[in-house]
């Protein structure tokens, strides 16, 4: 595994995130999770519902304050989001969010709103009709709101808004899972095209593997606040090393009309505020071994005693 | 072993028991704001003029303290169960309150009871025929139950059904020259029906009639309409779609599957409405002369008497905390997700 | 929840319809009617409200049409006078209600912690305290006269309107819009003005509009009990008042108390029909205002 | 390749559905077999939804139907209520799509699962009960004994649409309609929905309808598919045909759609 | 369906338990005599206690025995000497003794309580078994008119001892006399509340001749309005507080006894130019004086009541006839107010909110008041107050204009001394003593004079000279309406306890 020397553009070593709740157990929906990105790569991370996902992005972006661990964009720490303006060096990490219906402010202009992420960028030279342009809608929408938009369409302007600050690091928290089927692949191919020519990095968050398999270029699977697997796409895809991995992905149907009922994987996913000791996955893995119960894999890529690294090559 | 909604409980006394010191604290300020001196207003005409007299006075009920002592005077007596003397009826106050106080829980406590029988029922029947003719009729009548000012309700009640229509009977909780029944709950309905007395269970009845349903317009038009959005609201459930997907009849879905939940909205809003009920009391309770905590709340605000305004303030704090505890508790009969988590 | 929204949702477009509902026409025209009354009291109006010169105590009949009071004041004028204090004042109470209640709330719900706990600790007090007893209380501090009823109000309507714009801007703060802002590096305040505020303003006015009707209910009734208005003003909780001394001449009482019910009932009209049409999840946030 | 061998256990013929005078369906035509699971795509508002809740009369409020909708020799548009009751739950069964709305949050387990069994079985409340606990074991979940007296809440999704499942089969029916039964779920565990929904069918000889719209699930489960656009059923056929060589471009249009092109193999 | 528990069983002449229930608006804090001034206290008091002197019916100009057999003023009017009856007893049959007197008389005199200006200065001692003699330092004439008060009702002061009662201000028996009475007198305690309503039942071993008609007497707290109602209905069967215009009204089978009640209204214009440079002006006072409309007043009064030609009302000694009371005259009121050289004056007028005098509120009578003045060219604002914080001002002297009444303590006419500069009420209008020296001297001259011609012409002079230059305007003297059932006798408007409940019976 080749880094690049610079460093990567976003890293998280060992994040733990909790969210407390008056009356509740802690949950420890991040729980020492560890990811890389690098300029101008698609990281895709993937993971069932209820993982953590959604909670690593709102942490990158400072949304949530981190427990432990430490998160890294650029080199610069990321500090939490309080009351006052966000650190302007932190503006090159930009979000689109899952829900095209709240991810528009419904009483503004979409123009206005581009304007906003330009505004960020001090960017003079462009203008929000531009931005529309570039996400393949017409120029003219910009004096609209978001009512006159459909799903598809506002997620689109929403990439608009996040692009116009000119990230380093776009971040989409499952962007095209609301979208209808047809939107879908489109949306997620406009993201990355985009990212991808500006230079940026992008992490895509989804549950939808074969979308990220279309688009990434690794791969990051997380189990109960944990990143259990990352690899280039390819190779994950071929030849899944943790368990996890590979029941998830022979969960996915094919379309292929063969008829061919896809894996179960017995359980749940357990709850996070009160994980199993030991390796997380273990009470629902089909290959578990004694150390599994008892000792949890604090290493990766694969993290899974069966893919337990030599001792020497510490990285 | 302390259960989720036991630890909710708990909180909500604390908090609940927080607020009355709030409550406390209110009215004390509030009636320190008043202008006018309460020496003025309780002593006689030449003693107010005699000096020696007058500190003597202010030094027995304490006036002389600075504020925050009078303040933690009076929390301390409180907790010795000493709501103070009142300047008006030279009573204690908790004397006066336990006279007052059960005619105004029965007065409410009938009208919350006429309000949830009707404004319930009418709710479901509107939702259920939705759009209907009887929906319009009922959505405009509970709209109309909450604009009638109830002063002016009481009064025409008062005037029609008494004097017009010579159907009610006069002021006052039973007839005069009735003995009230011997003093159990200080309800007298209540009472008379423990000891059998029956001509004093229907006098007191009839008394009763008039200002609780004038009382209870405003909750039931509020009760019907809350009732009727919340079971249309369940009703648009999937849950609902289900049970009416698995062939049960409708009564049984209407009972076991909507009403249940419907409730829980319901319910919040008739502890509110007790609240207001309780507003209600000071206007209605005049007119009908009603010796309830309305009337004396009036009589202890105007007259500046300190003792018992925030007499009347500790009882009506304690009364929302034991309507916040009725309704938790309700929640977690109805809700399991609040019993059980 | 991968897929919550069924349907779009067209609030704006769903608006005009509320126009063909026949209660927000009547109460829309009852409104309006009373407004004109209260700007043309003086062109409407067949008497002096104040002038004591006619019989005392007529019934209702040709000449003064609502009779005439103790004093032999003309009730119909009284009553069209009486619009232009108590609508007015009632306006400008729930928008004074509005402006201190929906920005304290809004401070509550978007700074949250101390901040928004102690506001809403304040606003629980003040809703355990039943609206009139405490009203009355703090009228009788400040002394009786309708700009103080006013300020009593205030005190006891203001935590309604705390209570749910906190919770409208609990909900849109975290909704993704407002965060999306803040990462482009809004500050709280410019988020809470540009994102949240102009978000939570539509079921407010909607309260607001149905609070009309319970404001001008509290403040009559301060009147009634001797706590609001001044004579001779003609205000209508007033008017009932004296009419309690005169039991026999029935209108003395009970036309002002017509007055007020038909303008609360067209400003509960012309609510009802607003918030149905606008947005029917607001029902649960109004629910918290009882009286 | 559409084989006629045995009779339709449900068929739906011209069935118009308006709401509040707007129309949504415009004639849908279906016809589902005992012992076969029939997939219903198309995308969202197509009106697939509809077409499951007209089958069982319900409708949401403001709505018209009519068409046919065949039931054992009667037209289910016609039926009085009283009847209708007969069949819902006894005859037809549904599952909709979010096991944590579909069942009600205050109820135990047992009361949901055992009620209508009473009423349209006519069992006592003891038996009812072993039958429940049966029904969960056929659904596995574990300690069906104990989980009886549990309430939906304390449940993970997938053992509430297992619940579900057992609820709508709790009267042994002739037709289940699942609507969307694993949208809300993981792909991990909607797999093992998917099998439980194939066995049930093969098993029991229900007849499934089955709607989705992921074309995958479709590809797993259905026998014949069928797709909708715009309150029309526009393709009918098996499912290797409609997913390999659809006739009508609409049906392309969404394979074309798909990430993966169709036919190339998964790991 | 809840008509059946109505008002039928209460019918006053039923053979057992004869009931009987009165309507009155309660201006009440206490039943306790050493403390009690106020009207529906002085009723219950008047039923409950007997007092040494009483007057008979409404004749109030002649005290007649009570406890006292008979009395004797000395000649130089500083000495009352009385002679106890034998026989009376308290309602628990103990004899009422002369140290029970002492006891009771002392005590309201030092306790500070309200009534103890009734026996400011005086000496009370027993001089045997059956002798007490009052003394005072100046001439008192008006104590045999005083002692009728049931404030000075006599107390078993071993009960009354027993429970807290004492010479002094501690004293500590006011709770139990609120739950139970400790006189002599036709009635018992049965229950009380300051708020709603007090129960009175018969002393079945009454002393007196004239023995309790009623088993039982419910007083009840109602508004005019209502007790009017109540008493058409047959709900109740006397109502003592309908104003004139409620009286106007009334039918069927009800008697209506209209008299002038004791009352006076009166505007007051305060002279301390720290409070008002405006109402200190005496043509200002003047303009007012003038610019009333007095009929109009009336008129608001209802049947029944008189304009007060002075402080005194009509019924008592030394009043003022009704040819010398003010009128109006607006061009004069003008003149008078050109004359002050105040312009466009604002004055603010301050009155009781709540309180009603029979059944008339004060607020019609100001509004009119106000519509008056406003002819002339003066501006009233009216700012109503709780009778508590309104008396308070009015108490201190901080009133601009104020409007209130005054009812007799005791009817005699130098209860009304209080008027002149320097005392109490002269004081209340910023009147202070050496104000106005005429006036001053007029009201000594009538306190000292004895006889009663001397006194009749010394108060009328007294109050000619207040009307001439002082700052109180007598407006009216409302009528005292007492509606009472067909069937009820001996109905007598009192002005000091307006109606004795032992005097009533049934036909
Ligand atoms: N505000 C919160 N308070 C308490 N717990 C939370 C909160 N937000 C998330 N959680 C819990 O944290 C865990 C992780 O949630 P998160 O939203 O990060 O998951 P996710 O992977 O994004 O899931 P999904 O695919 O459903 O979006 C879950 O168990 C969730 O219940
Ligand atoms: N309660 C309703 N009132 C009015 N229109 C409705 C209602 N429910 C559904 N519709 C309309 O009916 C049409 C069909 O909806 P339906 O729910 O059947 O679609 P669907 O195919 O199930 O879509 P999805 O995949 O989103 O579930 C849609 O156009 C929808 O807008
Ligand atoms: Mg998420
Ligand atoms: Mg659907």
């Amino acid at each position: 595994m080749t880094m690049p020397l610079t460093g990567p553009l976003l890293s998280v070593e060992d994040l733990v995130v909790e969210h407390r709740t008056p009356g509740r157990p802690v949950v420890r929906a991040v729980a020492g999770a560890s990811l890389h990105v690098a300029a101008g790569e698609v990281v895709g991370l993937v993971g069932e519902s209820g993982c953590g996902k959604s909670t690593l992005a709102r942490a990158v972006c400072g949304l949530h304050g981190a427990a432990s661990g430490r998160i890294l964009v650029g080199g610069h720490p990321v500090t939490p989001l309080g009351l006052r303006r966000r650190d302007p060096a932190l503006t090159g990490v930009q979000m689109v969010f899952q829900d095209p219906y709240s991810s528009l402010n419904p009483r503004r202009r979409v123009g206005a709103q581009i304007a906003d992420g330009l505004r960020a960028a001090g960017d003079t030279a462009a203008s929000p009709a531009d931005l529309l342009e570039r996400v393949g809608l017409p120029r003219a929408f910009a004096g609209r709101y978001p009512h006159e938009f459909s799903g598809g369409q506002r997620q689109r302007v929403a990439i608009a808004r996040a692009l116009a600050a000119r990230p380093s690091l776009l971040i989409g928290d499952e962007p095209i899972s609301a979208l209808d089927a047809s939107a879908q692949a489109q949306v997620a191919r406009l993201m990355r095209d985009l990212a991808v020519e500006s230079g940026a990095g992008l992490l895509f968050i989804s549950h939808d593997l074969s979308v990220v398999r279309l688009i990434a270029d690794r791969i990051a699977v997380m189990y109960l606040g944990k990143v259990v697997e990352t690899g280039p796409t390819a190779e994950v895809w071929a030849d899944p090393g943790h368990p996890y991995t590979r029941a998830l992905l022979a969960a996915i149907p094919s379309p292929d009309g063969a008829g061919v009922l896809p894996a179960e994987l017995p359980g749940d996913v357990p709850d996070p505020a009160d994980p199993p000791s030991g390796c997380r996955f273990h009470p629902r893995c089909p290959l578990v071994m004694d150390v599994c119960r008892e000792k949890e894999p604090g290493f990766g890529p694969v993290a899974c005693w069966l893919h337990e690294p030599e001792p020497s090559s510490p990285s | 072993m302390r259960s989720p909604l036991a630890r909710f409980l708990v909180r909500r006394i604390v908090t609940a028991l927080l607020l009355t010191v709030g409550i406390t604290l209110i009215t004390f300020v509030l009636t320190n704001l008043v202008p006018g001196d309460p020496v003025a207003a309780n002593l006689g005409q030449r003693a107010v003029g005699d000096p020696a007299i007058v500190a003597q006075w202010r030094a027995d009920h304490g006036l002389d303290r600075p504020l925050p002592q009078q303040y933690l005077m009076h929390l301390e007596g409180l907790l010795h169960g000493d709501l103070g003397t009142s300047q008006q009826s030279h009573r204690p106050v908790l004397d006066d309150l336990a006279e007052s106080v059960p005619a105004t829980l029965e007065l409410a406590g009938a009208a919350i009871l006429v309000s949830l029988v009707l404004g319930v029922g009418f709710g479901v029947v509107a939702a259920l025929r939705r759009d209907r003719l009887s929906d319009h009729v009922l959505r405009v009548l509970s709209l109309v139950g909450i604009s009638v000012p109830t002063f002016w309700l009481a009064l025409v009640a008062f005037y029609v059904f008494f004097f017009r229509l010579q159907i009610t009977p006069g002021s006052g909780r039973i007839d005069p020259g009735m003995t009230p029944p011997p003093q159990v709950t200080g309800l007298y309905t209540v009472d008379a029906l423990l000891s059998g007395r029956w001509d004093v269970l229907s006098s007191a009845v009839g008394h009763l009639a008039a200002p609780a349903l004038v009382l209870a317009l405003y909750t039931i038009g509020l009760l019907t309409r809350f009732t009727r959005s919340a079971v249309l609201e369940v009703l648009g459930q999937d849950y609902v779609r289900a049970a009416r997907a698995k062939g049960l009849p409708g009564r049984v879905v209407l009972f076991r599957y909507v009403l249940r939940p419907a409730l829980v909205p319901v319910i919040t809003v008739a502890g509110l409405a007790f609240g207001s009920l309780l507003s209600g009391t000071v206007l209605v309770e005049a007119v009908f002369a009603w010796p309830g905590v309305g009337q004396y709340a009036y009589k202890s605000a105007t007259t500046l008497d300190l003792p018992a305004v925030m007499g009347v303030g500790l009882v009506v704090g304690v009364v929302y905390l034991v309507i916040n505890l009725v309704v938790d508790v309700l929640y977690g009969v109805i809700d399991p997700r609040v019993r059980v988590s | 929840m991968k897929r919550a929204r069924l349907f779009g949702r067209g609030r704006v477009r769903r608006l005009p319809q509320a126009w063909r509902r026949p209660l927000a026409v009547v109460g829309t025209v009852v409104a309006l009617a009373w407004i004109v009354v209260a700007l043309a009291a003086p062109l409407l109006a067949p008497h002096d409200p104040l002038a004591q010169e006619l019989p005392r105590l007529a019934p209702p009949g040709p000449g003064h049409w609502l009779g005439t009071d103790q004093l032999g004041r003309d009730i119909l004028s009284r009553i069209m006078y009486g619009a232009r204090v108590s609508i007015p004042l009632t306006l400008l109470l729930v928008a004074l209600s509005v402006v201190v209640g929906g920005l304290l709330g809004a401070c509550a719900g978007y700074f949250g912690r101390w901040v928004g706990e102690t506001i809403m600790r304040l606003a629980d007090l003040v809703f355990a305290f039943p609206t009139v007893i405490l009203a009355m209380v703090v009228a009788a501090a400040l002394g009786a006269s309708l700009g103080n009823a006013v300020l009593a109000v205030l005190v006891v309507a203001w935590p309604a309107y705390a209570r749910v714009t906190r919770g409208l801007v609990l909900g849109v703060r975290e909704r993704e819009f407002v965060l999306s802002g803040r990462l482009l590096g809004f500050s709280a305040w410019r988020s809470l003005r540009v994102d949240v505020l102009p978000n939570v303003t539509g079921p407010i006015l909607v309260l607001a509009t149905l609070d009309i009707g319970t404001a001008l209910l509290l403040l009559s009734g301060l009147s009634f009990l001797g706590l609001g208005a001044k004579p001779p003003s003609p205000e209508w909780g007033a008017m009932v008042a004296a009419g309690v001394d005169v039991f026999d001449s029935w209108w003395v009482a009970t036309f002002p108390g017509l007055a007020i019910l038909t303008v609360v009932l067209a400003f509960n009209f012309l609510g009802d029909t607003l918030r149905d049409a606008l947005d029917p999840r607001t029902a649960g946030a109004i629910k918290e205002r009882a009286l | 390749m559409r084989t006629e061998s045995r009779p339709a256990a449900l068929s739906i013929e011209g069935l118009r559905v308006s709401i509040g005078g707007h129309d949504v369906l415009h004639g849908v035509d279906l016809a589902i077999e005992a012992g076969r699971v029939h997939g219903l795509a198309g995308e969202s508002g197509s009106g697939k939804t509809m077409t499951g809740l007209a089958v069982l009369g319900l409708l949401p409020h403001g709505s018209r139907a009519s068409g046919r909708i065949a039931f054992g020799g009667r037209d289910l548009l016609e039926m009085p209520v009283r009847e209708l009751n007969e069949v819902r739950g006894a005859k037809i069964a549904m599952v909709f799509q979010d096991p944590a709305t579909s069942l009600h949050p205050m109820l135990t387990v047992e009361r949901q699962l055992t009620e209508h069994m009473r009423h349209h079985l006519g069992v006592g409340r003891k038996e009812a009960r072993e039958r429940a606990a049966g029904l969960l074991a056929k659904v596995r979940i574990p300690g069906p004994e104990e989980a009886l007296r549990r309430y939906p809440h304390q449940f993970s999704g997938g053992m509430r649409q297992r619940i579900a499942i057992a609820v709508a089969l709790a009267c042994e029916p002739e037709v289940l309609i699942a609507d969307e039964p694993t949208t809300a779920l993981d792909v991990t565990v909607q797999a093992g929905i998917l099998r439980l929904l194939r066995g049930l069918c093969d098993d029991l000889g229900l007849a499934v309808l089955l709607v989705t719209h992921d074309l995958g699930v479709m590809s797993a489960v259905a026998d014949e598919v069928s797709v909708m656009k715009d309150g029309l059923v526009v393709e009918t056929g098996p499912r290797g045909q409609v997913l390999r060589e659809p006739r009508h471009p609409y049906t392309r249009s969404l394979l074309d759609a798909l990430p993966v092109p169709p036919g190339e193999n998964s790991p | 369906a809840c008509s059946g528990g109505g008002s039928s069983s209460s019918t006053p002449s039923g053979a057992a338990g004869k009931t009987l229930v009165i309507d009155t608006s309660f201006d009440l804090k206490t039943a306790d005599p050493g403390r009690t001034y106020e009207p529906t206290g002085l009723i219950v008091d008047k039923a409950t206690y007997d007092t040494l002197l009483t007057f008979e019916g409404s004749d109030v100009t002649k005290p007649v025995p009570s406890l006292a057999e008979s009395y004797e003023l000395s000649s130089d009017g500083k000495k009352l000497t009385l002679k106890l009856r034998q026989g009376a007893t308290f309602a628990d049959g103990s004899p009422v003794t002369a140290d029970d007197v002492v006891f009771s008389l002392t005590r309201v005199r030092d306790m500070k309580g309200t009534p103890s200006f009734l026996l400011d200065g005086v000496e009370i001692a027993k001089t045997d078994e059956s002798t007490i003699t009052l003394t005072s330092k100046t001439p008192n004439p008006a104590l045999p008119y005083i002692l009728p008060n049931p404030a000075l009702g006599i107390l078993n002061s071993k009960v009354a001892k027993e429970n807290g009662a004492t010479n002094d201000p501690n004293d500590k028996a006011e709770q139990y006399l609120n739950s139970a009475s400790a006189g002599s007198g036709p009635y018992t305690i049965e229950s009380f509340n300051v708020s709603s309503q007090v129960v009175l039942k018969a002393n079945a071993q009454y002393w007196g001749a004239k023995k309790p008609y009623y088993d039982k007497v419910v007083i009840r707290n109602v508004e005019s309005a209502t007790q009017k109602l109540n008493v058409q209905r047959g709900d109740s069967q006397v109502a003592l507080n309908l104003s004139g215009d409620q009286v106007a009204g009334i039918s069927g089978g009800l008697q209506v006894k209209r008299t002038a009640s004791a009352y006076v209204f009166f505007l007051l214009a305060n002279q301390d130019s720290g409070v008002s440079k405006v109402t200190s002006n005496p043509k200002f006072v003047e303009a007012v004086r003038k610019g009333i409309d007095y009929p109009g007043l009336l008129e608001l009064a209802g049947e029944g009541s008189t304009q007060a030609s002075g402080i005194i009302p009509s019924m008592f000694l030394g009043a003022l006839p009704p040819d010398q009371a003010a009128k109006r005259d607006v061009e004069g009121a003008k003149a008078a107010l050109a004359e002050s050289g105040v312009s466009d004056p604002t004055v603010k007028l301050e009155f009781p909110s709540e309180l009603t005098v029979n059944g008339l509120s004060f607020q019609p009578l100001a509004e009119r008041i106000q519509a008056n003045l406003k002819e002339v060219g003066i501006t009233v604002e009216l700012t109503p107050a709780p009778v508590t914080t309104a008396l308070d001002n009015y108490r201190n002297g901080k009133e601009e204009l104020g409007l209130w009444y005054w009812g007799p303590d005791f009817p005699d006419p130098s209860n009304y001394l209080s008027f002149a500069p320097g005392k109490l009420v002269g004081l209340r209008s910023g009147w202070k003593a050496g104000a106005d020296k005429d006036v001053e001297a007029a009201a000594d001259k009538a306190g000292a004079t004895v006889t009663d011609d001397d006194r009749k012409q010394a108060y009328t002079d007294f109050q000619q000279k207040l009307n001439a230059t002082g700052p109180f305007m007598p407006l009216i003297q409302p009528g005292q309406n007492i509606v009472t059932a067909a069937s009820v006798t001996g109905v007598e408007y009192h002005p000091v306890w307006t109606i004795d409940v032992a005097g009533l019976g049934a036909k």
